[in-house]
Formats: C-alpha cells, structure tokens, sequence
C-alpha cells in the first residue's frame, strides 16, 4: 500500500489528481464513466457573480497536439450553481474546488463571498486569466499590480483555502506566483491556456470566432513543467500542476517538478476515464520504484 | 455498459468520391442508438489529430455499428484507412434524436448529410418523401438502398448530372408549397451543409411546418462538459452535443 | 505569373521563406537535397565572436507535435565564420542573413561589427535570447532596458538592415517589438523558441542535460501566429515570422496574420526540401486565389 | 539520385522479443550504403511523433533495404505495425562507416547491436570473431545466418540460458587478453548500449588495440545541421551523425 494523499493548505486530498475546469462541466457529464468520488477533487467550471453567455461560435480549433478555446466564460452564474448544481455535489464524498472570476474587483469579491457562504465548497480557484473592464481592460494575471490587488481583496472575503490559477503569458510565473503567496494565496495552480491563434487560410479568418483561444493539450506540456519547475523555485506554498496532462507519467513529470496535485483537463475529452487511469498509474508508478509516499517524489527532480 | 468503449474494424468501404462507409464491431455490449444520434469516433495512440471526430450513426445490423463519412482532414482520412480487425476508441451513442414521426415525413439531404437519415428511413421504412442533393451524381451514394427505403426518391444536382437540376431546398420546398400538396402538413428532417439548412429555413418558416434539422459544431467532448459546439439558439446557446444535434427549426438563430 | 518578392527593410528577398537559424547549418547541410539559391534568404547558425562549445548532451528531446533542444548556441564564432563559410556563401546567388549573439554587450558589438565589415552578410539578425553575464544574468530579449541598450548599441555598430529576433517568453511581445522599432531595428522576426522541459520518471531527472530546452515544431505554432498578429499592430517595421512551419498552409497563416517573410526551422529535419515546397506551396495558393503578388495577402487577417 | 526518397514496406517480420525486421523498396534509384551507416526512417502523415529515427542499414539485398530494431517507443511501434505496401520516408544513407577490415576482426554486439554489425559480417564473411551478448536467449536473433556469416561466433547471456554466462564485453576482452590470442591484434567493430562500449572500453583501452565503436545519441536533422546528436571527443563536440556513428573508441571521452 503506498500513500497518495496530499495537502493543499489545509485541504486534504485523498490522490492528487483533479480536473481542470472547464473540461469537466459540474461533474454531471462524466459521472456515467466513472464514479467521480474516486477523485482527488473536483473543480467546477469557471463560475461569475452574474452568468455570462459567452462567445459566438466557433468556439474550438484543433492544432497539432493541441486545442484552441474560445468558450468566452460562459456560465450559469454562482447562484444558480450553488442552487442547482451544489446540492448534488454536497451528497458527494468529493472535495469541491470552486473556479471563479470577474469582470472586476467587486465582482470577484462578491463571487468569493457567495461561494464561501453556500458551504458545500471546499476550497476556492480564482482564475486571473481576465481582464479588468473597470480599469482599462488590464488583465489581473498578467500584470503584478493588478493581481496584487484582486488577490488581497479575495483573501479578505473568504476563509477558505484559496488557489490563485496563474496565466502563462507571463514574462516571469516565478515572480507572479511570489505575488499570490505574498498575498496570502494557500496554493497556486498553473497553467492556464496559452493564448494562441489559427487561420483559415481560405477565408483568411481565424478558425474561432473570437480571433484568439487558449491553446491546451499535450502540444503545451513542456511549457508547463517548465513553469511548474520555476514556480517550485520561487514560492513555498503547493502547486497544482497542469497543462497536457494525458497519463499517469505526464502527471508524474509535474509532481517531480514540484506540483503536489495535477489537475488533468483537455484528456477528459480525449478518454472520459483519463484521471481515474492517471490514480492507478501513479499508485503503480511507486509500488514499481519502492516509494510508499506520493510526498516523498513533489519537487524531487534531480538536477 | 459503457458509452466509452473499444470496437474493432469489422469492414471499411470505400464508395464514390471519397466517402466511405466504415463497420465497427464494439469490444463491450452497447446501448442502441436512436435515429439522429452520434458517435466520436478516434484511431488510438497518437495525440495528432487530437480530438475525436463526430460521426451520425448510419445504420446498425448484426451487432455492427456503421458510418459513412466524407473523407475532409486528417481524422477522416485515418479513420477511412484503418483496416480489419484495428481497433479504435468510441464514445456513443451521444445526443439527442430526430423526434418519432407519428405520419409519413419529409427527409432532406444535403451530400453526406444522408448518413444521418438513412437510419431514419431504416428505421420507418416505406415512409420517407426523401429528397436527396448534391452538387454532382458521384457525390451520390447507395441510391438503390434509398430509393428501396423511402416511399420515394427524388434526386437533385446542382449540375444536373442526376435527377433534378437545382438545389435540393428548393426541389423541396417546391413539391411542400405547391397547392394540395402531398407533402403538406408532414413533418420535414433535414441533414447537410449549414447554408443548405439555412436556405431550407428561409422557404419554410413561418409556414407553420414542423421542420427538424441535424447541425454541426466543431466538438471536443462532445457530451456536454466543454461548452465548445454551441449554436445561437433564441435566448441562449444550445450545445449541439448535448441539447441537439437534432433541433426544430425554430428553436435557432439563422 | 505571381510576384512572390518582398522587401524587408531596405533587403529584397525573391520570395518570402528563409531557413530559420540553428536549423539549417551554414546551407552546406541541405544543398544536396534541393538548389539553395531558390530560397528567399539563409539564415545561418547562430554566431559570436567567440566560438562556443555548446552544452553537453543530450541536447534534444521530443515532445507532442514539438521538439525541446539545448544545443547551448555551439558555434565556430565569427572569424571562422568569415574565413570558411563566407567564401562559399558569397558564390551563391543567395540573400544570407547572419543570426548573433554575445553574453555582453560588448560581444553583440564585436560580432555585428565583424559581420558587417566581412563583405558578403546582407542582413544581420540579432538573437536577444541570451542572458547579459555581465549583468546580473538579466535576459536581454525579456527585459525591456536591456533589451534598448543593446540593440541601440548594435544599431550604432552597422548599416546592414537589423533584424531583432524576439523571444516569446515575454508578456507584451508587441510592447517588446516596439522597443526593437524605436531603437531603430528595421525588421523583427519571431517567435524564437520557446522554454520548456522534460522529464524522465524512471531517473527523475530531466531528458536533457541542460535541465530547460527551447520548444519548436507545430505545436507552438498558435502561439507564433498570435504573436506576429499582435506584433503587426503594435509596429510598422516588417515581420518575419517562424515557429511550427511546416507546410505552405503553415507558411500564409503567418503571412495572413501580418509577417513580410517566414522562416522555416525544425520542418527542415522532418523534410528537407519542406522550404522549396512551402514556396511552391505559396505560389499555387496565390494562383488559386487570383492574387497576383504575396504583398496583397501580408497582414490581410479579417476579423 | 536523392538521400531523401520515399519507400514501400516490402516486408516486416517480428523476431522474438519485439524486435522487427523490416525490408524497404526504395521508390527512386538509391545510393549504396556502407556497413555502419544509417537511415532516418518515418511513418507519413502525423506530427506526433514529429522526429524521423535513426536505425543502422541491416542488410542490402534484391534492391531492398533492411532495417532489425526493438521496438521501444512510439515511433518503432508504429513503424512495426505497418503493413505490406505502405508508404514511408527515408533520409540516407548517412554517417560514416566502419573502415575496412584489413584482415580478420572481432566484432562486438550487445543486444539489437547486432543491427549495426550483420551487414559487416556479411560484406567481410567468413573473416570475423563475432561476440553477441544479450541479457538472455530471447533477445538474440538470426543465430543461424549470423554463426554461418562469422568465422567463429560466440554467445554470452547474463542469466546463462544461451552459450557463456556473463557479459558480452568480458568475454570478449578475456579472449583477446589471454597470452598468445588469436585475437591479438585484430581490429575490433562493437555496437550496444552504451554502458556496454564504456565497459569495452575500460577492458581495452591502453592495449595498443584498434577498437570502432557505433554510438547513439538523441537525432533530430540525421544530416548534420541541427548540433542535437552530439558526443563527447577529446577536445569538442563530435556530432554522431556527421562524424559517427562510428567512432575510433580513443576519441571519445567516456
Ligand atoms: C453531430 C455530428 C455528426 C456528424 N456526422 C457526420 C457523418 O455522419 N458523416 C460525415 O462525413 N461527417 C459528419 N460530421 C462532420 C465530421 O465530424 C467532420 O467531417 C470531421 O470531424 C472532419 O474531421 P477531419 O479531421 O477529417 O477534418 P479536418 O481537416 O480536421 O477538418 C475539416 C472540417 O471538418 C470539421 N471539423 C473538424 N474538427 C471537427 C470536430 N471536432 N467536430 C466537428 N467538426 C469538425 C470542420 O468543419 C473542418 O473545417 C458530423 C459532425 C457532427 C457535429
Ligand atoms: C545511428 C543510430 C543507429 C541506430 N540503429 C538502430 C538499429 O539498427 N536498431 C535499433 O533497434 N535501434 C537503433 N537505434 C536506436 C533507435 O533510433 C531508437 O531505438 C529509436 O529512435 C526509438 O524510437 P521510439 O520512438 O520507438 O522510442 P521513444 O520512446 O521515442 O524513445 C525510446 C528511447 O529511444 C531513444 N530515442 C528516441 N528518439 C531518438 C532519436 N530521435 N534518435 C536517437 N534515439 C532516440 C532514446 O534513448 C529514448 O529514450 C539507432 C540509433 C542511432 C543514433
Ligand atoms: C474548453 C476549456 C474550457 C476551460 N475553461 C476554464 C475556466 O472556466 N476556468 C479556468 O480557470 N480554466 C479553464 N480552462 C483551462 C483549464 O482548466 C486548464 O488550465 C488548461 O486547459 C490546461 O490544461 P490541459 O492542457 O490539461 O487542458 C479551460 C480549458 C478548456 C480546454
Ligand atoms: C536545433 C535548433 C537550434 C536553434 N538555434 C538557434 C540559434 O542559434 N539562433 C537563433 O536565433 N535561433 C535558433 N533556433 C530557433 C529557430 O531559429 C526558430 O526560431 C525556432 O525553432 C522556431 O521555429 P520552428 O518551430 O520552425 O523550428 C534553433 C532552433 C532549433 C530547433
Ligand atoms: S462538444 Fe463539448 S459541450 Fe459539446
Ligand atoms: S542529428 Fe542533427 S547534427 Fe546530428
């Protein structure tokens, strides 16, 4: 028997691996493959005070290895998650990460607010990856400022755990994740999706409505690690890894580089059973090498 | 029983102009697909393509399902050269179906759109007004098994190399709208391209037919988690995974 | 007959596509497998002023639709450069563009100087994507001073046309482009590679000695392309641009999206005639089209 | 008459224990490789994997090219699962090779080594000293060509269940190290993992004996160009590709 339970903060995972949001809706559409209480947790699709409808299709692109997405945040709004959704979700032996965003920073603080009072959310994901329609379209994850100041906010209106998701389209994710930490973030999580684009050259348009997505899969996994390495570097709060996670072994690559849980994203789409086979092959991965702890292997890269 | 699960080649055929008619035997028991339903289908072990790729069931027999698809890019051309016995991931059957027609009923297909009828006239045999289009007679295929299922058969193409000349909205809309028409008042389902659709929409709306319509999206989970294939419906976005592909006409923003 | 010839700064180059730097030799590689002199412009391997030995294998690993590789900028350096590669290169009816680099200033200087007084380089194409030694370790090509002070002292070292090659691992690559222009570069080309890693399980180390490689190959292509799409709003000097080129489709979405030329890097390994079927590849699309000269089509994105 | 040509897959055998042996027919005239060079060999159509592999010519016969590798990965996976007739792209031959033999020699494989040395053996028959060495009986293959090809063969096993027990490298060494060898002398070819030719090499070096060693290193251009496959030599980086495979064992710093 080996050990896979990790800690984020104060929460306790049973296994380190989670889905992405956005790849997993609420939970509902793959509770049919498998039972999602063998998760180390569940992260819900990007929720917003007020619900938002989104971009025009085409939303989606393929690219070598990889997708492109434009889904534009839709979503059913927080209340309505938290009257619809979380009821079903509270009857779970299943940790609930809640992903959210806003328009700005009111709207990011009411969002935290509600979902720390509806109880049935374990901890809280603020995705950073948008803009601040308020203060000249800045978006809060790119520049250390604006993060500075929607994460301090967030982190007085919640107690609980919170995971700041941190973008990519950073010059330097070490010094950005350093922000978070000095803000009083219990863990980040990282990658969001690499803003990309494709053409049809046909029409000269872009393949999504939208013009740019955010590229996910495989193709962005080196990137990720990388990042995931130097994030372990600069900050002492955990990590949870992601980016083009399709197997136990890719999972592994971002525990060795310093992630104490993965989320896996883009795979559930590929094999709607990808996280439940990444748990046994990680459980495998150390019965093989003789480590009785999942612990004993976050952040061991040999250099 | 899963809806994810493995199947084997059973039979691969490739008919007129690039379309090809493939046979899968599943590794595990299945649920039975409706009429309209679909399937994502990928060849396994590499990440390029990366998605799978949305396929309308196209007729099941023996405990075979079947598909018949164009062959476009690169999961299509893949898919086309798999041989016997290969083995591939299937997820299915996904989606709504086209609704029972409690009468005899208008079938409209546009090209390949006809893979996701056929198993509509399969199933109601002897029932179908079927109209069939296309832009040339090699993009044609299985006419004897058509016209053998649909009460009758009326062929269309643009360039007048089989049937009719013209568009195959027109041609239907044609034969819907003339005075004491047949045809009037039966339900019309319709498959193809999205202007043929659209086209379809603008001669037959607001003349209080029941009209369905199988759409397509680009799709990467194709069960509803994603959000990614959505139409413009009324008031909101409908996911064509999830809340179609089969939608009444009305229900959409042309 | 369609008019494929372009102009960057005041170099004319017979069609768009050049050989991206590091992937093509000195052109002795390739000639074997196709005329060279059809080709746009060679861009050779990185030089500097002192010749480097690279870093210890492995150098290269693969990876979804991609490729990392840390060959460390090996390089017989600029003299060598002059006296054995030159002398043939000047024999060719053939644009050459020499790509550089130094660990100071001082040494960006010295090969730029060199380069320009050797007879025989018409373009000079400065690779940013190096740590200033002298300096604290800062990256010139992610740090926008550093970045300014070299290539205005780079700017004042020769009167061949300048080409700033951008690194993507910035925030702003259009912010970044627009230094380049104010300090008088007179094109810049992108996306160099980006950084990633790779990770063994079995060792737990990662699967180049290097630790962190450059990421190239299709899959970061949707991030080229973004990058020159918002590198043409951001200036008015040309661009040349490169990452995951491997077809002519490949070639006009970069072109479509704003680059004046392209380069093609690790395509040339997979197939290496990929440069003269990405021109012919051009060509026919513009026939199709009824375009009747590639300038038409630069930029011409619809959105 | 191009290093880069397409070729059809004119057989393909599986050995035992995962090794494949696959005959190519070039589909353009082609240049005669010399034992010890290589090919980048490559399934058509897919960026993943997106690197060609290199693999050592195996044999030349009847206007086929051979090629003897294990399949470890997803590119010799894929490449041992193509069928009759498919197509692949081919870049070589490339490299060096091993020098001409003046006299009888020894050669030394490890494992799927062995693929590098056959078309040696079978150029210079009857003239060499031919050790083979693999963890156990299953890894080897071809004995019977290879013992009828070899002056005198050798087989040592690490867990004992064919010829000597051991390893492949002490056998050897020991046989040209004993007083008054016949082996004395002689030039020795080795191809095997690399802690294998590190072995050899700490057994033989300073002997005053002629030792070519075929290395393996990461490719990704096969032609010299990109500086990945590169090597240590007493004083530089030496590319495999351009200046190996094959290497005199003294310039190499181990
Ligand atoms: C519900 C549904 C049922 C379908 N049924 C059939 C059918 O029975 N027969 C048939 O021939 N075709 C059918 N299609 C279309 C089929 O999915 C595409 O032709 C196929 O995905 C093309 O893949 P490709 O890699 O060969 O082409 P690509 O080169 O990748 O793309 C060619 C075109 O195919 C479409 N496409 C690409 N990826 C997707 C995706 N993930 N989802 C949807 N469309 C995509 C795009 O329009 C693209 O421009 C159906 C689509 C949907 C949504
Ligand atoms: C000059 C030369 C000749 C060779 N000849 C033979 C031969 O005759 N028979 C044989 O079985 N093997 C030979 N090899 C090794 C062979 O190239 C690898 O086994 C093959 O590339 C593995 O590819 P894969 O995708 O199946 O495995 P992967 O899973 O991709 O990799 C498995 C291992 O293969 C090696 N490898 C991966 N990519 C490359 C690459 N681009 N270049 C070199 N090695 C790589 C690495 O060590 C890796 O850990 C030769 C290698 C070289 C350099
Ligand atoms: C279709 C789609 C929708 C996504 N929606 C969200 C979201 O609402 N909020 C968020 O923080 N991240 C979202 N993401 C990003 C993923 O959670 C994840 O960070 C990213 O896709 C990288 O992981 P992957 O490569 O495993 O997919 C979305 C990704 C995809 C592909
Ligand atoms: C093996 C290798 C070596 C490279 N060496 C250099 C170099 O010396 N100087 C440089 O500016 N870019 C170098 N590059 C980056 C390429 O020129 C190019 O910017 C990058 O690979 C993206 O293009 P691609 O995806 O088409 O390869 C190198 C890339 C590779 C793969
Ligand atoms: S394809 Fe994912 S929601 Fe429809
Ligand atoms: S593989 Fe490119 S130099 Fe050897």
């Amino acid at each position: 028997m080996v050990n896979l339970s990790v800690k984020i903060g104060r929460l306790e995972l049973p296994n380190p691996v989670m889905t992405a949001s956005g790849t997993f809706g609420y939970g509902q559409e793959y509770s049919e493959f498998f039972d999602i209480e063998r998760l180390g947790a569940i992260v819900v699709k990007g929720l917003s005070y007020v619900p938002k409808q989104g971009n025009p299709p085409p939303r989606i692109a393929e690219t070598p290895a990889g997708m492109l997405n434009a889904i534009g945040l839709q979503n059913i709004g927080v209340d309505r998650f938290i009257a619809e959704k979380l009821p079903h979700l509270r009857t779970l032996d299943l940790k609930v990460i809640a992903n959210f965003f806003g328009d700005s920073i009111v709207e990011y603080v009411k969002a935290a607010e509600a979902l720390t009072d509806s109880g049935g959310v374990h901890a809280l994901e603020m995705n950073i990856s948008c803009p601040n329609k308020q203060a000249g379209w800045i978006v809060f994850g790119t520049n250390p400022d604006a993060m500075r100041e929607v994460v301090t906010a967030v982190r007085k209106a919640t107690d609980l755990p919170l995971i700041v998701k941190l973008s990519p389209n950073v010059t330097d994710i070490g010094m950005m994740a350093k922000v978070a930490e000095d803000c009083g973030a219990d863990a980040v999580s990282l990658i969001n999706t690499i803003t990309g684009m494709c053409i049809d050259t046909k029409t000269r348009r872009s393949k999504i409505a939208n013009v740019t997505g955010g590229l996910s899969g495989p193709a962005i996994r080196p990137i990720a690690v990388r990042m995931v390495w130097e994030v372990n570097k600069s900050v002492m709060i955990p990590i949870i890894g992601m980016g083009g996670i399709m197997t136990a072994q890719d999972a592994l690559e971002f525990i060795i580089a310093g992630a104490s849980a993965v989320s896996v994203g883009t795979a559930n789409f590929i094999n709607p059973v990808a996280a439940i086979e990444i748990i046994s092959g990680i459980e495998s991965y150390l019965l093989e090498h003789g480590i009785a702890d999942i612990n004993e292997i976050i952040g061991s890269l040999k250099t | 029983m899963s809806r994810f699960f493995k199947a084997e080649i059973s039979g691969s055929d490739i008919l007129n102009s690039d379309i090809c008619l493939l046979s899968l035997k599943p590794h595990a028991e299945y649920e039975h697909p409706l009429p309209g339903q679909f399937y994502m289908l990928q060849a396994i072990g590499c990440y390029d393509p990366l998605l799978k790729r949305p396929f309308s069931i196209f007729s099941i027999k023996n405990n075979n399902l079947s598909f018949l698809f164009r062959v476009r890019g690169k999961a299509t051309k893949i898919l086309s050269s798999l041989k016997k016995g290969e083995v591939i991931d299937v997820i299915g059957p996904l989606g709504n179906s086209y609704p029972e027609p409690g009468s005899d009923f208008v079938a409209v297909a546009g090209g390949v759109g006809v893979a996701s009828l056929y198993n509509l006239i399969e199933k109601y045999s002897c029932r179908a007004h079927f109209f069939y289009g296309a832009k040339t007679k090699d993009e044609l295929v299985l006419l004897d098994k058509i016209s053998s299922l649909a009460k009758e058969l009326t062929i269309v193409t643009q360039d007048c190399s089989c049937g009719l000349e013209g568009v195959v909205t027109d041609a239907c809309a044609d034969a819907i709208c003339i005075p004491d028409s047949a045809l009037n008042g039966l339900p019309v389902y319709a498959c193809g391209p999205n202007p043929m659709l659209k086209a379809l929409h603008s001669r037959l709306s607001g003349k209080g037919i029941k009209c369905y319509v199988s759409l397509e999206e680009h799709m990467a989970c194709g069960v509803g988690a994603c959000l990614g294939c959505v139409v413009k419906g009324i008031n909101e976005y409908k996911r064509v995974c999830k809340e179609g592909p089969v939608f009444s006409m009305d229900e959409i923003q042309w």
